[in-house]
């Protein structure tokens, strides 16, 4: 152990001992952080307190010191434990480059191109919990169609990255293929079926736009219902179908409904992340996400859906206890 | 029952002059040395974020008495920049990058609760409460 | 703290400094680490310390419990610091947890049917230097040709998983298709092309064999050369084949070419971490390893690979540097 | 120069024995009293596994001097079950689920130089080395 730290140790001591005041523990304390940051272990601040006693000291009784051997001793463990934290640390470090390593590839290699249909006005947002989103959205664009699969996946991390990545390509795969949303599902379904054990659901809701019947139709895999809104009525109508969650059933059969899109009408897909909010009070109730969305309908798709996440991101003091995600598709007033 | 004083940060020393008040209160509320030294401790790392990042602040400290139990209350408040991302501050490995907020999961681990209440440009109070066991 | 902690260390610390003998440390250690798996801080020991000092002697002098606070007070650091430890080693756990099951649903999302050709045995090992594999192994069956992709995708976790399953989903859709090396070479590297950012690279090497012709043919992504064992000679011959890494540019063209195996004749295809294997003397020389092919020559193929692994493996000291992946295809003796 | 000695280790006062035999040692060799104590844990802990998991077996000590460098090492041997997995019984962690090679990352710490050599059903033998700095 360095000479110098013993010394400066003991002069802080020695202060401590004549006067004992609050302003050498002090300056004691905030030197015992350079010790910890000097990676000093514990057993060595007793074995530097015994010196600098020793040296203030000398006339001690032996017991004192014998008392101090005695207690290096028992911190030989503490010391161990210390030592395994930084190797820990660095690990967790190594980790957590990895992890934004990975959320950049994952944002590289997953995405998807947001919808660009006539008379459409589309708005989204998708925030994890932690780090790495189990939620997943990917747009299919097709001429006078737009499409947008929501899907929550399950687990976090690589087995849900490698989930995202069978819809992704199994959704790149249909580019020119009858994209009706029962369709849709049923070959999603498939391809999930037929790589994933049974412990492995991923629910998914499909809606797609047609942009000359002004048609939304869709169909669901197990998913939150959607809500659409009417500017009419003002009054929000929930968008649910039947159907399996993906990957249970191979021959699963998927319902598909429509609804026609008034002007100024929206419809929100969502993921439980967003109608399972938590408060210390319990459940967000769906009437308070609906007057959310109604207090927001004269404004785009997006502020709608940068809206909603800010307020319930709010409510819940910033922790979301679930990936959030909301996809609003919105036809415009002309 | 509500018995407390303050101290207002803006020097070095305030944060000795924070920790005397502590270390004083929290004898009288009957806690031991080792407690007296982590609520010390505690106060000692609000005061001083409140030194480095926020320039000047107060902190307050009051004995408080609930349901039979009897504790400590320390209230940490600045006008300072406020803290921008609080998922991250709380999150353990922080405490080593420095900044404003640095050794919150800390103070929390030293005392028994924890609330904090930031808003950019308007500034943070931190709530934090020991009991009596 | 409880009251029979402190009367227990009093009664250990007591013996020693009657004696000051080896075997009250011994105790005193054990005792020790009981104390840290019931989280008892640094900052608590002092405290358990001083009190069981007073008890014993209550007439030291003033300095030296002024002396134990103050210690006291300098261990609240590192009380801290070890309650971060715990709360790391839970979080080390959970992310362990998440491997496994990452591994798992890796293994099954991405598993592959072993060929099995007319006239050709098949042998392979894989195995991670770390947890999560980052070689991989995909293997194409079409009637009368049995095919094999060796790859050595970028990094490690996430991206080299998502990264495999744009190669299996990629391979999956080839089934029908011309599956010449250099066309699927091709084909995968437009998928990867389109889907990665440029810092990612996959190297890849690709076999196809014909049970009609006994036809080898081969292409390469900038991955490691295959040897190709003669049974008539006895020697090795290097199979490589020109071409970029995968994903590097959009319209790479990758050359093919072919090797007729007779009876006894095999193919040994490999990554890095086998060609690279270091111990603490540099690396493994290539003839090294040709000799310990040759050793089994007369073996199945699934020998010879586990062979190869558990010689490589034990010459580094059972620390693989690099993931590590040997497939042989081997012409069968009638 | 090679000066040193052994203790069997059977029953658990061998324990003791190996430490007080390292402990001296280390003491001659010149190390203070804090290297003393880890060299002392380092012994105590393959005495340790020895005692739980192979039985028996020894410890040797040497005090030793290379290149003007002077130190001590600890040959812990036994015939006992061997380990299986020496990768895993060297990370971090997996000295919390006990067991056979519980503890080594610790040792390895404790010490300068460590290596270890296992066959499963023929025995475990540990070479540990400290040098005086
Ligand atoms: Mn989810
Ligand atoms: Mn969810
Ligand atoms: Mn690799
Ligand atoms: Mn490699």
């Amino acid at each position: 152990m360095p000479q110098e730290v013993t010394k400066q140790y003991k002069e802080i001591m020695s202060k401590y001992l004549e006067s004992q005041s609050e302003e050498d523990l002090y300056v004691g304390q905030q030197f015992s952080r350079r010790f910890i940051e000097k990676d000093i272990a514990p057993e060595d601040v007793i074995s530097i307190h015994k010196s600098a006693l020793f040296e203030l000291h000398p006339n001690l009784r032996k017991q004192v010191w014998d008392s101090l051997d005695f207690l290096i001793e028992m911190m030989i463990h503490y010391g161990l434990t210390m030592r395994e934290h930084q190797s820990l640390v660095r690990k967790q470090e190594a980790i957590q480059m990895e992890m934004n390593v990975a959320t950049k590839v994952q944002d590289t290699l997953l995405k998807t191109v947001e919808p660009d249909a006539e008379g459409l006005d589309v708005g989204w947002i998708s925030q994890p919990a932690h780090q790495m989103n189990g939620d997943y959205i990917y747009f299919l664009n097709q001429e006078n169609a737009s499409s947008v699969a929501v899907a929550d996946v399950i687990g976090k991390g690589i087995p849900a990255a490698l989930c995202m990545s069978m819809i992704k390509f199994g959704m790149d795969g249909l580019q020119n293929e009858n994209s009706s949303p029962d369709n849709v599902l049923g070959i999603i379904n498939r391809i999930v079926e037929k790589s994933v054990d049974d412990s492995m659901f991923i629910s998914m809701f499909y809606g797609k736009y047609n942009s000359i019947t002004s048609t939304f139709s869709y169909a669901s895999a197990g998913h939150e219902p959607a809500l659409h809104f009417s500017s009419g009525t003002s009054a929000f109508t929930e968008l649910d179908a039947r159907g399996l969650l993906l990957g249970v059933k191979k021959e699963a059969i998927y319902d598909e409904h429509s609804v026609v899109l008034e002007e100024g009408d929206f419809v929100v897909m969502m993921t439980d992340g967003v109608t399972e909010s938590r408060t210390e009070n319990g459940f967000i109730e769906m009437s308070a996400i609906k007057s959310l969305l109604a207090e927001k309908k004269d404004e785009s798709a997006q502020e709608i859906a940068d809206y909603v996440y800010s307020e319930l991101s709010r409510m819940q003091d910033y922790q979301l206890s679930d990936d959030f995600t909301i996809v609003i598709f919105k036809k415009k007033t002309v | 029952m509500n018995l407390g004083s303050s101290v207002e940060i803006i020097t070095e020393w305030d944060i000795v002059a924070a920790r005397q008040l502590g270390r004083n209160e929290a004898k009288q509320v009957g806690f031991g040395t080792v407690d007296q030294a982590r609520i010390t401790t505690a106060i000692s790392e609000l005061a001083r974020n409140i030194y480095l990042y926020a320039g000047k602040g107060k902190i307050e400290i009051e004995r408080i008495s609930e349901a039979g139990l009897v504790g400590i209350k320390i209230i940490a408040s600045d006008e300072g920049p406020g803290i921008p991302d609080l998922r991250k501050v709380m999150e353990d490995g922080f405490t080593t990058s420095g900044g404003l907020g640095a050794g919150m999961p800390g103070v929390k681990r030293l005392m028994d609760e924890f609330k904090v209440i930031s808003e950019v440009g308007e500034g943070t109070t931190i709530i934090t409460t020991k009991w009596l066991h």
